[in-house]
């Protein structure tokens, strides 16, 4: 077959998105209730906490990208138009564009931005998937992917604010270097990003990249636990996260 | 008979087409001989009875597909085993039928089936 | 027609399409005056040596059939079976789907649900599966298969001859199922037990004898041309020659009997004649073969054969080179699709080439015969012609084509070519209505009989509802087209539905326009009638006159 | 009442299969001499019945034109409505096979008052058939994965296009839905319109049953716990095509009863209105070229027959033609 279902879906997105466009920009728009805390008690809230100052220590560094991609499958396409990203970098200003000034720290600054999925608490992707394919983990706060499900309509790449979600444009399997059995890769036409690492949690390990960072500088653990690294460390640190004035409240936190 | 050179024709192209099994079997020589499946390595017994296996094997990956992606729940209380196991293809179905192509694509190809699980899944076969 | 005749508001609101009995399987016939048609008259079947001639009226109980009626009848299913494939087919593939039921023109005017084709068929089919197949032997009415018994032959009678093999129903047919065979079959089965219809059998016998359908005598033909003559004198100031039975003419014309005898077919002759004289071809009617229209095709294959023969035989005597064919429905459904099969080959004959422009007629070069649309159409593409279209501005045309050149012929586009040339105002009729889904007149197939009133308006109510749409809404005021029986049908079916409307042929119109050399200046057109600038004038004049009185 | 008369029908063949399989044990009847005599009485019916077709004549050509005619070059030709040629009416057929050209024209008249006709366009009659038809074919093409080893190469192809949105395991085929809900359709217009009620026969809602039947059948096999094992039924289809056949053990009553069904409608096919199948190529309206007036058809049967030669016509006549001087060919 020439074509498949995600085929048939790649091509008949573009048209589907100039019509939905306006639906998911409503979603975005559109008046974001108040982070109800209440509403969790008793459950997880699993978050990041990425040290800046730490992260930007050894330049250069690369291991928890590599971690990532070898343990999740992630295809290395040499083109940047079909690049997958889990975890990435990217410059202070990128990630943080409307809280700059010019006379910010600079060991904040010079160094790239550890990027990845934020795992909102308010997700603006899960809110426009029409098969439920991505969607919020109640008990633990993971915004999930069940690519069994994707049909590769992109509605959600379109409502991340983030830029946190990448399309397979091309059938990954050849361009994965290392291939992890214990892992699926994605085929053709289905949208992917980080998990947490779910499938490691599952079996109690640490994220890949967490573990794989030798600076210290991430941080995994339940926000609703006083005791875990992340609430220690933002209790101690100033911290801020990527465009809090969206209201998705992002659960990344990045400590400066 | 009328139009007789057409008709016989349309018939000829009828019976060709109604006999196409009965050709195809004769010209291929092949009468489908029943795949011969590679033995599990571990033990007698699968997680359910092995007929009913044969008969709902997909329609039980679909549920543990399910159940795993979407509820968490990751594990299987098998009662032929009496045990538990990982509700996984990879780690528990092919870590008894070690080989997909010996196991697996010997009835899926039997049947002209082409299950799209190893579009995503890896046989670690062939990767290792 | 002293009685007193239904009401189009009546007709219609009781008009409903919902069948009342359960099933359609108890013959049940109801001869209501004004749906039925006159026996034939003993006399004519003995001139044809049709079978079983005597005096009959379907409204009598006892029908005087001979005692083996039924073998006779089933025995001539089983021939006609082997004889043609479509009727073997037609009794085997219908899957009565529906798609032809609200496609007569008889089921939407009358509502009868045996008039919608696919049941019109079963009458016979149900017959054939009775005695010709095996799940009819066992499985009976499950299967739809009954009995033949008289009551069955009256239903026969009854719907057989309220079918006008028009063949709207065989277009929407998946299968291309065509009433128009079934009917022709079951009519002569009937034939074979002396059960006909005055006006198919009357017009055969006179047609067979004389040479037309209404008797007209080799003298009597010629009058009528010459009164012709002389008219189109009065209106033109031209004598036009009109040769009758002239050896080595070039082309022998042929026309439907009505157009020399009838109004407003009239008008056509006066159109043909000014024609041909404008253009000087150089042809020949005749008087033995002086009907073009073929009532056989209403009766049997073979009284088919018998009429057409004229046609060549007189060819061939007359020496033409070829044939060419006045505006006429059925008679082109017998040339087109029958007469070389028939009576052919016309080996002595030429391929048909236009004398006047060179065309040569491809399409024809067999059968040899040309009909006059394309004819003219393509005298007028070739601007041989002159034309005043302004002298048929009092008319508003619309189109009819008959059922028979635009569903057994293709002939679509040619008259609509002429009438274009000829006259300023043109509307056509509702898509569905037209060229291929034209509906039938209501009268064809030898039922435009006066004793038929009832039903043709009922059959026709299709045709003269959408002519009464571009009356009503553009202005028409004359509806134009190439069949005998059509313009013969058409005007009382147009009187009692949409009065205001003329019916005319376009030969008529052609002939108005037509701009003769020497001519005198006209005022009137071929009927008479003032010319649309000449009107006001005349009216002032006769003004004037009364206003002096 | 029909309607009932064919639902009685099928409720006897279901009973049948499932006693004669689950009660009597008769597993080899119906798992190998009924297919067989099915597909024979099929194969030889069918060529039975066209050939009793093309033994009858066809006399006259007899087109149904639905386009304009082929006539002066400058006029456009309808090529496939009026076909003038062979390929033309192979266009026609195609069109009408495939597509099915005549049932897409169909119109639905209504009476409004006034009166005042009016025609709109009624095109659910053509979907619905087209959609059986086509996913009745691909059904049967699907199918050809258990009766050809290695199964041909148009089955992997019509099974991933059929199983295209990936919902459940084992897929489901749009084709399923689409054949139930065609048949539905067809069903349910034949009971809802009294035009349709009134002509239409046990024999017409028996078809349309049984096909139901065979759907649903093989649907419950597929998708629910009365499923049955599609190794067992490959052997024994490849054991009936390369006629050694053997009916596995542990086939179970859905298959038998899908089975009988089938044999079913193959054994009947030849001897009912399905054979429109092949009748439709041989339909003498719509597979001859509108050339008559070119090409001259010749009658196999054509017979002499009395005329009225024009040396009777003009004895009868010659005085009163003499009289009116019209020319003659003997004068006495």
């Amino acid at each position: 077959m020439g074509i498949d279902r995600r085929g048939f879906m790649k091509i008949s997105g573009l048209t589907i998105l100039g019509i939905a466009g306006g639906a998911s920009i409503d979603g975005l728009a559109s008046p974001q209730t108040p982070h109800d805390k209440a509403g969790r008690a008793g459950e997880k809230r699993l978050a990041m906490v990425v040290d800046l100052k730490k992260c930007h220590s050894q330049e250069g560094c690369k291991d928890c990208v590599t971690a990532c991609h070898l343990y999740h499958n992630v295809p290395d396409f040499d083109n940047r138009k079909d690049e997958i990203k889990w975890i990435w970098k990217d410059s202070f200003h990128h990630a943080f564009h409307s809280m700059e000034h010019e006379h910010l720290e600079e060991s904040i600054t010079k160094g790239p931005t550890l990027l990845l999925c934020n795992h909102c608490d308010n997700p603006p992707c899960t809110r426009v998937c029409p098969t439920k394919a991505t969607w919020k983990r109640e008990e633990d706060g993971i915004v999930m992917m069940d690519w069994h499900r994707c049909i590769g309509c992109r509605y959600c790449v379109v409502a991340c604010p983030y830029g946190s979600r990448s399309f397979n444009w091309r059938d990954p399997r050849p361009h994965i270097k290392d291939v992890n059995p214990d892992f699926p890769t994605r085929t053709r036409g289905v949208v992917e990003k980080c998990t947490f690492c779910e499938l490691r949690l599952a079996k109690g390990q640490k994220p890949a990249c967490v573990e794989a960072c030798k600076e210290g500088a991430l941080l995994f653990g339940d926000l609703e636990d006083p005791e875990s690294d992340v609430r220690k460390a933002l209790d101690g640190r100033f911290s801020i996260r990527r465009k809090p004035e969206l209201g998705t409240e992002p659960e990344v936190y990045y400590l400066v | 008979m009328h139009n007789t050179g057409k008709v016989i024709i349309g018939l000829l192209i009828f019976l060709v087409i109604a006999a196409f099994p009965i050709w195809y079997a004769v010209a291929g020589g092949k009468t489908g001989d029943l795949p011969e499946l590679e033995k599990a390595v571990k033990g007698e017994n699968c997680v359910i009875d092995s007929v009913e296996m044969r008969e709902i094997h997909m329609a039980l990956l679909d549920e543990w597909r399910d159940e795993v992606v979407r509820e968490d729940d990751r594990w299987y209380k098998s009662m032929t085993l009496d045990s538990t196991i990982e509700k996984s293809l990879t780690r528990s179905c092919l870590g008894c039928h070690t080989s997909k192509a010996d196991f697996c694509d010997r009835c899926h190809n039997y049947l002209a089936v082409s299950p799209y699980c190893w579009d995503c899944h890896v046989d670690p076969k062939e990767f290792k | 027609m002293a009685e007193k005749m239904i009401t189009p508001e009546e007709l219609a609101g009781g008009i409903d399409y919902k069948p009342k009995k359960k099933t359609w399987l108890d013959p049940t016939v109801e001869f209501k005056k004004g749906t039925w048609n006159y026996a034939a008259p003993p006399q004519n079947l003995e001139y044809l040596d049709l079978p079983n001639p005597r005096k009959w009226s379907p409204i009598d109980e006892d029908w005087k059939l001979p005692d083996n009626w039924k073998e006779i009848i089933l025995e001539g299913l089983r021939v006609r079976i082997k004889r043609f494939r479509s009727l073997q087919l037609f009794m085997d593939i219908c899957v009565r789907c529906g798609a032809c039921a609200d496609k007569c023109h008889f089921f939407i005017g009358s509502g009868d649900p045996k008039n919608m084709p696919v049941l019109r068929a079963e009458l016979l089919r149900s017959v054939y599966r009775k005695d010709f197949t095996t799940a009819g032997k066992i499985m009976g009415k499950m299967v739809g298969a009954r009995e033949l018994t008289v009551d069955v032959l009256k239903e026969w009678f009854y719907y057989f001859y309220q079918c006008t093999e028009c063949r709207r129903c065989s277009v929407f047919c998946p299968y291309g199922i065509d009433t128009a065979e079934i009917t022709m079959i079951a009519r002569e089965l009937m034939n074979l037990v002396g059960i006909n219809i005055e006006w198919i059998c009357t017009p055969a016998a006179n047609c067979f004898r004389t040479g037309n359908h209404l008797g007209i005598q080799p003298h009597g033909f010629a009058d009528s041309i010459e009164f012709a003559v002389d008219e189109l004198e009065e209106l033109t100031g031209i004598k036009v020659d009109a040769p009758i039975n002239k050896k080595g003419a070039e082309i022998l014309f042929v026309a439907p009997s009505a157009d020399y005898f009838a109004s407003p077919h009239y008008y056509t002759l006066l159109g043909y004649l000014a024609l041909f004289h404008e253009i000087g071809l150089d042809y020949t009617w005749s008087a033995y073969a002086s009907e073009g229209g073929n009532f056989g095709l209403f009766h049997s294959h073979e009284m088919m054969k018998r009429l057409n023969a004229k046609i060549y035989a007189e060819a061939k005597r007359l020496g033409v080179k070829w044939i060419l064919g006045g505006e006429c429905g059925h008679m082109w459904r017998v040339i087109h699709q029958y007469m070389d099969t028939l009576n052919g080959p016309a080996d002595f004959l030429e391929e048909p080439v236009s004398p006047i422009t060179g065309t040569k007629f491809e399409n024809a070069k067999n059968t040899k015969m040309v009909h006059i649309m394309e004819f003219t159409s393509d005298l007028i593409r070739n601007n041989k012609l002159k034309l005043d279209k302004s002298r048929n501005d009092h008319w508003h045309p619309t189109f009819h084509d008959s059922c028979n050149p635009s569903r057994g012929m293709g002939l679509i586009e040619e008259p609509r070519y002429v009438i274009r040339a000829c006259c300023n105002q043109f509307t056509e009729m509702p898509e569905n209505t037209i060229k291929e889904q034209t509906f039938c007149c209501g009268s064809g197939a030898g039922l435009g009989t006066d004793e038929n009133m009832e039903m043709r308006f009922r059959g026709g109510l299709p045709r003269a509802n959408a002519t009464k749409f571009v009356h009503d809404c553009d202005g028409v005021n004359i509806l134009l087209c190439i069949c005998a029986i059509d313009k013969a049908t058409l005007p009382p079916l147009l009187e009692y539905w949409v009065p205001g409307v003329e019916v005319g042929g376009i030969h008529e119109m052609l002939g108005n326009a037509l701009i003769m050399k020497g001519e005198k200046e006209r005022t009137t057109d071929l009927r008479g009638e003032p010319l649309a600038g000449v009107e006001s004038e005349e009216e002032k004049t006769e003004e004037e006159v009364s206003e002096d009185a | 009442m029909s309607a009932l008369f064919a639902l009685l029908m099928i409720i006897i063949l279901l009973l049948i299969s499932i006693i004669g399989t689950e009660v009597l044990g008769l597993n080899y009847v119906f798992g190998v001499i009924i297919p067989y005599a099915a597909i024979a009485l099929f194969l030889v019916g069918f060529v039975y019945r066209i050939i009793r077709w093309a033994n009858s004549a066809v006399p006259f050509k007899i087109t149904t034109t639905c386009g304009q005619q082929k006539s002066h070059p400058w006029i456009k030709h309808s090529s496939l409505e009026a076909p003038h040629s062979t390929w033309g009416v192979i266009g026609r057929m195609a069109l009408e096979v495939l597509f099915f050209r005549s049932l897409f024209r169909n119109t639905k008249a209504d009476l409004k008052e006034g009166p005042r006709l009016v025609y709109g366009p009624s095109k659910w009659l053509w979907a619905a058939g087209l959609v059986f038809h086509w996913s009745f074919l691909i059904i049967l093409l699907r199918h050809f994965r258990f009766f050809a080893e290695p199964a041909p190469f148009f089955v992997s192809g019509l099974q991933s296009l059929d199983g295209f949105f990936q919902i459940g395991l084992p897929i489901f085929y749009i084709t399923s839905v689409a054949i139930v809900a065609a048949l539905a359709f067809l069903f349910v217009r034949r009971l809802n319109d009294p035009k349709l009620r009134y002509i239409s026969l046990g024999s017409d809602y028996f078809a349309l049953f049984l096909i139901l039947s065979i759907a649903i059948s093989g649907i419950l096999m597929r998708h629910t716990g009365l499923r049955a094992d599609i190794v067992d039924v490959k052997q024994l289809a490849m054991g009936l095509v390369s006629f050694h056949p053997n009916v596995p053990e542990s086939i179970g009553v859905m298959f038998f009863i899908h089975l009988f069904f089938v044999s079913v409608l193959f054994g009947y096919f030849p001897f009912s209105k399905l054979m429109h199948m092949g009748g439709i190529f041989m339909s003498p309206t719509r597979n001859m070229a509108n050339n008559n007036r070119e090409k001259r058809h010749v009658n196999p049967w054509d017979y002499p027959v009395k005329t009225h030669t024009y040396e009777e016509w003009e004895d009868e006549f010659r005085d009163v033609m003499k009289a009116a001087g019209m020319p003659l060919e003997k004068e006495k």
